[in-house]
């Protein structure tokens, strides 16, 4: 089994989403994070005083999903993901030695 | 006639809770909007209290006030010439004589023509360009609001010598805003992803307390309009009090049938609806009507409010919903609940054993805002969007308002990254 | 008598700053509760402003202020029936006879009614179902406030005549309240968790905001009962901020010695314990008086609150060690400190020259009320509850009362997911 | 004299706004800090009304306007005493006589003492001791501001009679408060990590909110100080409202010229610019003068914050750039604009036919309270910082005030983790 | 040495921070997340206009563990964060190629 | 690839990401989470009821890097981070099984 990590733009989650319902994906975990990057941030000025802000809001995505859906998975996320702009962000797969259900103590495949 | 130390206190008061209602409009706003552009939604509304008070001392209040014609009135208060001094404004003689300081009147009537233009800046949320809005105001506060002002409330101006009733400005205001903030949609347009992608509000709390506000300022401007305190002030707070609530309690009803639930922001909008409504009749009628024009404003703003689903133009905060229709609703109203024992000044209407001629003048008065405010509001408009430009950019837009127009972030919660 | 428009003005200014202190309720409980409730609390307070104003104006003020018997008034002022014309309110003649308006007293009246079962909120917050919450709040609003206002506001009713004092409501109002809240947490229990998990503030900032319009608003509801602009208001506007200030100090000390650390809950807690004690004395003492009262009820609040972990009843925001406890420090302390001197209206007391004459009516006052308001609220809470509940279930109280109840989350700071 | 009851209805409203204040500036400094220290800031300030209100009570009064000599005033109201009964206060005779309560005076005063030292909190935001705080703030209220305040405000103090005029406290005030703030960051010294690591503000929206609260209150600050309802308090509430909208618009526009964008604190600072620069104006002058008092003040103050940099003092929230320049600028434009044609009571300025007389009082006011109060806080502030300590430990200030003071959180929002 | 990952809901966040502690579990990083999943999310209602809500409010938790403990402390994040009802989540493993504390550079197993 | 995470004092952020661009890091991944762990979190009292606070505010950075450069990283890393007191944090190295860029397909390597 494998962990799909995606940091994508705020505002793609809902196409992202929607692709990856398309694709069947069951379920996924997201967080809000802030990206560094090539992707500049802005600047915020208060009485006069200038700051650079480095970071840019940005969501991140992980979807348990099983070897053999990998690919299809990552096509989808991409594909919804990419506006073509610098700042469309990264995914990457990491190896899952195994994974559980809470709930059921069901395991890997099972779990999702 | 002799100044009264009472009738001032309290129009001195009213005036300062009028102004109070800018903040509170600006956080009522502030928190139905994405918390992207939280600061651009407060900046516009705090800048009407920056340029609308300027302008109003320097020519706005003599436009409207002065002593011109039935439709527009003179420049003899520029910059505030001889108002100190005055013995009486213009018309305000015999019955209508003031028993105030000139100066407390300009005072109110200058936190009126802050929080007019502010009401239309719900409509546009999250895509005005400041340049573009800040010209815009301007021009809208001289060349529309001091002349309507001049119409109704100058006993010089056409309207109130045909006999036209707007107790606290719901044609000068309400209607008035509200028509200026339908055109203005049409004109920048949707916002992006209006209305598939949810934007919800930021923060509910913030507009509840922007709610508190303005019931709490709302006196100042109804009770405060009778210009003394006396039973007619206390009738009017009273109406007051009675429209926003019965409106409170009939657009929740509504939700609870239609949506199944019953929401806060909708019991705050509905007080706000009772409030619009009951403005221009707040002190010419008494009893239970209160109620009922509460309770039917809340009914027919919530209804309102659905139509911009269904031609599809993006009132983003219900300007028009609220403040357009149920200042129509009030002032039609007014032509069949005006009660003169309530107050002599007014007519009887129609359930008043009175004729329907009030309820014609009320019709024209409405039509004839409406009319001129929407004309001359497409103008003003078009010209400031050629020139300067009303809308933010794509990206812009996409960013927010906060870090794109004011280079600066709202929250800092964590206040740890960036 | 002749209408005064300064004592006018200053009652209808009172008016307004009442009713913005249920907003400022609202914000002071919404900050303490969980970020999953808060718009629960919210809804709940605003309601208020609906559903009792409209009841009022129908039947509320009647039953308290009509000319009844001694234990409730009349129909005579059904939907506001005669209230505009009427020449005086039953017994308010001859050394009582009012100087403004009928009119804006029934105003005035109005937001104490609003305001005093918006109290009660706090002890159940969390976990109240809202339709059983609505059919509760209106009969306890007709069933038991209206009668107490009676008996203790109205000259007519029983306690005003046997002698008790309460200038500003401190029985009618705090007291009152505060039973009906001990009431309540007995029979809707406790929230699940507690005490063991922790419920924290969500937004203290919104608490203290809450307090900051508590004590501006207070200013209204003590000061304006004195019903007119004279010396009296200002020595009641004097002890009010005393008395706050001085509960703040005291409150502040004992949680520096107890534990260690002051706290701005803490300061903010004991401002509000100061001004509910001060409520029913604000126009009968003097001197430094409001400043011992306020440090006494500071440190006796603060000890009353701990009690509930002794005894397990869940008072979520502290009702009853406030606004119970402060009220009964505040109606036993005027037996001492009441000063003839100050209003002539009043008693002498204990420490000034008094018998303690006065002392034994407010114990009657106190437990006259506890008793009355004690009983019927667990009849009506009970029936409520039967009929048709007035608990969320498990699943929406662990869900929270904003999506569950209302359909609505109150922040979207990221804005971002969901 | 009379009582007269609107003046007294105005008063006792003023003195309500007047302390309403406090809070607004405590939710205006409190958006500004950093998430951590928003408890510690709003703790501070609410301080204020706790000790300042009791102290005044005690003696606070007494020393500023007790029948004393020309620079501090007398024990004779200790502990209230004789106040309720007393004929007319020191000084306030003949022309000068009230036409309000004693009470009422002191209920207004009471509210301006409080607020003085709660200025300076913000200069020292994120690292004050709350201990040390505690006791300079009651040391500086009753050696720093009781005789500052007789000073100018008694008609028995020296400059009063001297003829420099401040109409509701721009010497006493802010230019008082603004010294002890410089004075105070130079002694506690910067917070660590300023100015390279950056602070933002954690959540405009309150300080916006704040702004609208001072803005509301200052009426009843500088409208109120006419003592009256008339003409004069008309006129000084619109010279408040010209001069913070004026102070606005040319804030913003050195903003925009400046660094590009226009932002919302820069619009909230320049009008609490304004509003500090017309206090000591307000009932002196007329016509467009507010507005270019107010214009030139949003420049200066702007421009002034800048010298922090250049100077490398930590003047966190402005409070020097603000109050102690914005009163300068305030008290010297007074010499070149009063107009007794607006007010009897004060002095002919130099562009109003008058010598250059006024101007040289002006400027005696100044530097004599800037002196005064200069040596008086450093001396104050040294003692309290050897004996007990004026700022926290490092780690306490990495930590944040909120918990590591005051044992609290102020935001949780998620609500769900600790 | 292995990561372990796991969603779950926030209110019993208590209960598995003291059956980890339980279980000697010497530290652990946490942080909110939004689930998206079987379980069913809410609906809003603005002025009439109805949205689902998909997004379900989850914690997750970070736990370094060595090889031998990692059965062990799974086992007891599963017990404690059942409810037996949709939504409980997910535990999943991963491994680690080494972990450093940063205050004294001690590697891997010292570094818990 | 790898991927390293690592839990740092907020206050710190500044100075690591400084570190990392010296390193010629392009780019990383910032959250901010809840630590829990040796150093103690801190008391809340509310009305006179005490809590203890377990957890004590902390960031987490993640950072895809080539095999090369994960060391120097490391490093980078710990030095700017540490402060010498307990709660300085973790950093982990995980493998990474491949990387996408969104914008451009681009993979691995080239993803950075
Ligand atoms: N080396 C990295 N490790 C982890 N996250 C990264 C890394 N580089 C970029 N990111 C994430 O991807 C986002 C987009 O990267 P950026 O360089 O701005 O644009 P692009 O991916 O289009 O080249 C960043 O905001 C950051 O969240
Ligand atoms: N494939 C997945 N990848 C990552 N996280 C998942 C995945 N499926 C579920 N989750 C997480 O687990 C949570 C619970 O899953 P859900 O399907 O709702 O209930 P259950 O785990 O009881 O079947 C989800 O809210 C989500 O956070
Ligand atoms: N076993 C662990 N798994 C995951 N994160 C941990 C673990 N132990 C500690 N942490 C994280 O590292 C942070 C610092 O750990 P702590 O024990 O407090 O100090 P130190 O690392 O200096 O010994 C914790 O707040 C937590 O976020």
């Amino acid at each position: 089994m494998k962990l799909i990590t995606a940091i994508i733009k705020p505002f793609k989650l809902d196409e992202v989403k929607e692709a990856l319902k398309g694709e069947g994906v069951s379920g996924m975990t997201v967080s809000e994070v802030q990206g560094f990057g090539r992707q500049r941030g802005h600047t915020e000025v208060y009485r006069g005083a200038e700051y650079q802000i480095d970071f840019v809001p940005k969501v991140r995505l992980e979807i348990l999903a099983g070897e053999g859906d990998v690919d299809r998975i990552v096509d989808a996320v991409v594909r919804a993901a990419k506006t073509d702009k610098i700042g469309d962000g990264k995914v990457w797969i990491t190896d899952v030695a195994s994974a559980i259900r809470i709930r059921t103590g069901e395991r890997d495949g099972d779990a999702l | 006639m002799e100044i009264d130390t009472g009738n001032t206190a309290w129009v001195l008061v009213s005036a300062a809770l009028v102004l109070f209602m800018t903040p509170g409009l600006a956080l009522f706003y502030g928190g139905m909007v994405r918390a992207k552009n939280v600061l651009g939604m407060l900046m516009q509304n705090f800048f009407c209290m920056g340029l609308i008070s300027v302008l109003w001392a320097l020519v706005g209040f003599s436009l409207a006030f002065g002593d011109g014609g039935d439709f527009i009135g003179s420049f003899e208060f520029f910059g505030l010439k001889d108002l100190a001094t005055t013995e009486a404004l213009p018309g305000y003689v015999d019955d209508l004589a003031l028993t105030i300081p000139p100066m407390a009147f300009f005072a109110f009537q200058m936190m009126f023509a802050v929080i007019t233009p502010a009401l239309f800046t719900g409509a546009t949320a999250d895509r005005l360009k400041f340049g573009g809005f800040v010209v815009f105001l301007g021009l809208w506060s001289l060349l529309v609001y001091s002349p309507v002002a001049h119409w109704v409330f100058s006993p010089k101006g056409w309207l109130f010598q045909k006999g036209a009733l707007d107790f606290a400005g719901g044609a000068v205001i309400h209607i008035n805003a509200g028509v200026a903030a339908l055109v203005l949609v049409l004109i920048v347009g949707k916002r992006r992803g209006w209305p598939k992608e949810p934007m919800h509000p930021h923060s509910l709390p913030l507009t509840l307390l922007g709610t508190g506000i303005l019931w709490f300022g709302w006196f100042g401007f109804n009770a405060g309009s009778a210009l003394g305190a006396n039973g007619l002030a206390a009738q009017a707070l009273v109406n007051t009090n009675l429209a926003a609530a019965a409106a409170m309690l009939s657009w929740l009803l509504v939700e609870k049938i239609r949506d199944g639930k019953a929401t806060t922001l909708g019991g705050a909008s509905g007080a706000v609806a009772g409030l619009v409504a009951i403005t221009p009749c707040a002190g010419f009628v008494g009893g239970v009507a209160p109620i009922i024009i509460g309770a039917i404003a809340g009914i027919v703003c919530y209804l309102a409010i659905q139509l911009k689903y269904k031609f599809g133009y993006d009132d983003s905060l219900d300007v028009v919903g609220v403040h357009l229709v149920g200042g129509i609703v009030g002032s039609v109203l007014l032509g069949f609940f005006s009660d003169t024992s309530v107050n002599s000044f007014g007519f009887d209407s129609v359930f008043f054993g009175g004729s329907s001629e009030l309820l014609v003048n009320q019709l024209i008065a409405i039509g004839s805002v409406i009319v001129f405010s929407g004309v001359v509001t497409f103008v003003l408009a078009k010209i400031v969007d050629l020139v300067i430009g009303l809308r933010v950019t794509e990206d812009q837009e996409a960013e927010g308002l906060d870090t794109a127009l004011h280079a600066e972030t709202a929250y800092a919660l964590g206040g740890r990254i960036g």
